[in-house]
């Protein structure tokens, strides 16, 4: 892809529009350095290039897979997440509290439904403590009342001062700049 | 000469033995010619159509 | 010279194209006068009479079979590390050739190994590992084939060739180290050759001329891969990204 | 370190969900043991000899087995990425997945053996040697095959397992288990050198796997 | 019927997208013999006596291996909800998966028989009979197995891995394979009804397989 | 679950709306004759007890998990499916029209992003030429325009005098009953 210059504060949030098969998913993971980007450069604060590890290190990416197991429990999810992210334990209560998974932590999300099992991916975030949060189609399939909590969420953790890129495509109650992708014409 | 071709006794171990050799490498060699020669050619005609360079 | 300067392909085109025949010309030879020897000009051996003549085709595949596997893995370590376009290209040419070699070392082998050991094949830890060896080169390929990144293939089949070099050495020594059915080293040894020079002139003209053979298809390959290389790098398609962004 | 330690303990956890483990590889373990058994048939004389290389070489097949889909779990639903992105050292994980492997797949094996080669009459001398070997040679299988699987996880179209790869590797281990095993039983004196030689082989898979392992797995995610 | 084939047909691509299929067993195969081999051993008089046994021993482990997951990944990603949904007969499609297994995990195995036995130094009058048995045999643990895989469905915390519910369908099935393998190969008068006994198996596997895999099936699916 | 007394006529459209959680799901798939009713009785047509297996004869089901598999190209599963229900070949075309999938035919479905592989998995609805369709969280990641797309179709489907029930979060632009599934309250 090309054409990819812009600018995402600390505290600012951005929102990815475009259709199916944009090239959305690409660019999120690409920012989490999950992906090589072949020319084009990632500046991290002031003009600073950052390597596909050093983005790993400041970056967490929650995409359309998410890494949940269906034979483990949520409790047991938050606990393995809360081992890899340094310093993720303190933050286990707060995600559990965010994303109201009180009465899911005893279930195995192979049995849990769409919503609580999107809910459950979604801990992570605030289980890593990472600044910038990239989330790929968050709102899918949870209801009205998860995705005003979702947003509250963000729009706290700008307050922080972290920065988000949300690709999506339900109009979303957050006021901030849109980067439209766009699929290049191609030579069929 | 028949003497030679019997090889004592062990023709059938021995012949099929060179046999392989030359006509796995010799093979091999042939495959690779031909195929830089078909290279070459596609090469050729690019250029000569002013494909970029 | 110094061997980066050939990191550039249109060098390296410059330097293979003049050698390429006389080299292949050289093998030719060498492999002439080599079998004219080994068929017509050696003597059967006391115990093990005319078979020995397989000895001639057998020993020096063997040994290019270990020869290009170390090549490759040396050429996949420098691509590896040194991120160099042309080694990558020289192990990839290099896998098809040892590939052939081992598989021309087994056939002869137990074409060998019937007269002389009563069994086409035997468990034994040289056959078996070269029998590996010849798996290994095959499982490389298949990593170049499987892939369509090129240049994730190159670093990906580099590990490949780079962790199966263990199995060389293990070859190399097996007999010494397991009892086993194969004869022990007898020209490549510490303490010099150990077999009747009549059988080792023809031995080592073979062995000569498969090592130039070697280099001649080496280099034609080699010249082949950049060529290809250049074929894709022509079709624009290629170049084009798949999407674009804007902000608004 | 906690990382590490959280890797292991989720692989044992979700390896025992999914229909067995540990259990799992032992109860294959032993029925491969029984097949062989049967196989060979009643004659105790004979049995003897094989408790060590039936043994080993079903150790070695429990391993490969179970290792090639040692990372494909993980790549497909996405925690790979999770795992790569919080990574300081992605060998430590590595080797984390590949600990997980051998106490699911290596040690039962290990414990099921003296049943085992109950069954085979092996001589009271010949189950210390056998232990041993198993003991300190099979975590190589696990270490070498990590290798195999992180490099299969590129190759959608392979038509070569992975365990090709690791095949060069596994082959010395296992043929110095089989030595140590029965020199030991013999009492003959290669059995130290042979065990010290496969010791060598497992902290130079500990070296090896890990790193390979690493590389191939940052190659394949980009 | 379009749908029997259509089910064959996608399984087997999946084989062979999903790292080999065919190639992957086979090869698989080889290196099971191989290890085997190599444990023995390179004395070929021993050797000779366990080309039946080794190679009866591999092809289940061929299938046990490959069996575990038969059902399993389409009832994760929810095609086999589609199958169910248009199944009149549930039973067809599980025969249909278990032949597609068969032709997947066993017949590479049957094919790869003649390169293994040689390299085991089968003496030539064996061949015809190996090959016979596993032909006759090999079916039955496919179809077995299935029912296994189907059970397996349900208990996700099982910790008894499915090879135990089909090992007792796995034991007679290979006692009798090597058997008859080995009759034939001796010239025994035993061959022939062994070899009958083998038939009779797999029919009575065909038989049961499908009705009882379906109908596990329909249970764990409600 | 209980209380879920309603009556779905040909030609028309039912909507489930209901948070995370509420079971709109397990109502689908018990609707759909994937789970057995415990109690209550779904009726076809004029007072006929359905049994599983004519509900499964009669509706098709599309849920969260899409049954699509990422080895497999767009074409390889439309030409499957075809096999799998009757008539379906002579339906083919009509899926690929129905959502624009001409030019993804050829790629393995795991190199899709995640709203081409909905609509590869929804092209099912077409081929199977069921008269009920049950729909999970059908435009989950898909952009505004499929979505668009789809609701035209059911729209069509309807018009044939084919029934449809679409569980959903979004409000989508179908003027149609709707059913509000709840959890009941638990005793935590
Ligand atoms: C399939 C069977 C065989 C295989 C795979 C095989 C493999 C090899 C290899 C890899 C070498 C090179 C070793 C080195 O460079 O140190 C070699 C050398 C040799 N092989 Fe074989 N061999 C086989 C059968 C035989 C048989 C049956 C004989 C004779 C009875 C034989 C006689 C020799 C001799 C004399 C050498 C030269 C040793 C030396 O001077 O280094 N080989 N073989
Ligand atoms: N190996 C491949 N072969 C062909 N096309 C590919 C391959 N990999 C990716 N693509 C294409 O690149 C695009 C990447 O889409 P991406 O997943 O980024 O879209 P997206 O904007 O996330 O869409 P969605 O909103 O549906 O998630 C897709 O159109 C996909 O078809
Ligand atoms: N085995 C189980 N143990 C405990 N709870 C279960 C089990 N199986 C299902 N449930 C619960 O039953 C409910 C079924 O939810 P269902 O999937 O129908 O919700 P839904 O309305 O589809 O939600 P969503 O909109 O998120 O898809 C969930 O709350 C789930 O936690
Ligand atoms: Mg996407
Ligand atoms: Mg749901």
């Amino acid at each position: 892809m090309s054409g990819a210059t812009f600018k995402l504060q600390s505290g600012e949030t951005l929102l990815l529009k475009g259709s199916n098969g944009a090239g959305k998913t690409t660019l999120l993971r690409a920012l989490a350095g999950l992906l090589p980007i072949s020319g084009g450069r990632v500046l991290l604060a002031p003009a600073v290039k950052a390597s596909p590890s050093e983005l790993r290190a400041a970056a967490i990416y929650v995409g359309h897979t998410d890494g949940v197991k269906s034979a483990m429990t949520a409790a047991e999810h938050l606990l393995f997440w809360s081992r890899l992210y340094p310093g993720g334990a303190a933050r286990i209560d707060a995600a559990v509290a965010a994303f109201g998974l009180d009465d899911l932590l005893k279930i195995r999300t192979g049995a849990l439904s769409a919503g609580q099992r999107r809910r459950v991916a979604l801990a992570r975030l605030v289980i890593s403590g990472k600044p910038i949060w990239l989330l790929d189609e968050p709102g899918a399939s949870m209801d009205a009342e998860s995705n005003a909590n979702l947003i509250a969420l963000v729009l706290a953790h700008n307050a922080r001062g972290g920065a988000a890129v949300i690709a999506t495509h339900d109009r979303i109650a957050i006021t901030a700049r849109t980067l439209v992708v766009e699929r290049a014409p191609q030579a069929a | 000469m028949h003497e030679f071709l019997k090889m004592g006794g062990y023709a059938a171990y021995v012949w099929p033995a060179y046999a392989v050799s030359v006509l796995a490498i010799g093979g091999l060699g042939f495959a690779i010619w031909r195929r830089g020669r078909a290279l070459q050619r596609k090469l050729k005609e690019l250029d000569d159509h002013g494909g970029a360079k | 010279m110094n061997p980066f300067e050939l990191a550039n392909p249109d060098r390296f085109e410059r330097f293979a194209r003049p050698i390429a025949l006389p080299v292949s010309v050289l093998a030719a030879a060498l492999i002439g006068v080599g079998l004219y020897f080994a068929l017509f000009n050696s003597p059967p051996d006391y115990q093990q009479g005319e078979t020995v003549r397989i000895m001639y085709v057998h020993v020096p595949a063997a040994w290019m079979a270990l020869m290009c596997y170390t090549a490759l893995a040396v050429s996949s370590a420098v691509g590896f590390i040194w991120k160099h376009p042309l080694a990558d290209v020289a192990a990839r040419s290099t896998a098809p050739i040892g590939a052939v070699f081992t598989a021309v070392a087994l056939v002869t082998g137990s074409l060998w190994g019937k007269p002389m050991w009563g069994a086409w094949w035997a468990w034994d830890a040289r056959l078996t590992s070269v029998l590996i060896l010849f798996f290994l080169y095959l499982g490389y390929m298949t990593v170049w084939a499987a892939i369509e990144d090129k240049a994730r293939a190159a670093r990906l089949a580099a590990i490949v060739a780079i962790v199966g070099f263990v199995n060389v050495p293990i070859i190399k020594f097996s007999v010494d180290w397991w009892n086993s059915l194969h004869q022990p080293a007898s020209v490549l040894r510490a303490d010099g050759a150990t077999i009747d020079s009549a059988m080792l002139t023809p031995l080592l003209l073979m062995g000569a001329g498969y090592m130039t053979l070697f280099a001649a298809l080496l280099i034609a390959s080699m010249r082949n891969e950049i060529a290809a290389r250049r074929l894709s790098r022509l079709d624009a398609a290629a170049e084009r990204p798949i999407s674009t962004v804007r902000v608004e | 370190m906690s990382a590490f330690l959280a890797i292991v303990r989720r692989d044992l956890a979700l390896a025992f969900r999914a229909g067995g483990g540990a259990l799992q590889s032992m109860t294959f373990f032993a029925l491969a043991a029984l097949i062989f058994a049967l196989a060979i048939g009643p004659e105790p004389a004979l049995l003897q000899g094989f408790a060590a290389p039936v043994l080993w070489a079903v150790a070695l097949f429990a391993a490969v087995v179970s290792l090639d889909r040692l990372f494909q779990a993980d790549f497909e639903d996405g925690s790979l990425d999770t795992m790569i992105e919080t990574a300081e050292f992605l060998e430590l994980q590595v080797l984390a997945k590949a600990l997980a492997h051998w106490l699911t797949a290596g040690l039962p094996v290990i414990a099921a053996t003296p049943a085992i080669a109950l069954l085979f009459n092996l001589p009271p001398e010949g189950y210390a040697p056998l232990l041993a070997s198993l003991l300190v040679g099979t975590p190589a299988l696990s270490l070498f095959g990590a290798i195999g699987a992180a490099v299969g996880l590129g190759l959608r179209r392979a038509s070569i397992p992975m365990a090709i790869l690791s095949a060069p590797l596994y082959a010395p281990t296992l043929i110095f288990g089989v030595n140590a095993a029965q020199a030991g039983a013999s009492g003959s004196p290669e059995y130290a050198p042979s065990l010290l030689l496969l010791g060598a082989i497992s902290l130079f898979s500990a070296l090896l796997g890990p790193i390979a392992g690493a590389a191939a797995i940052r190659l394949n995610m980009s």
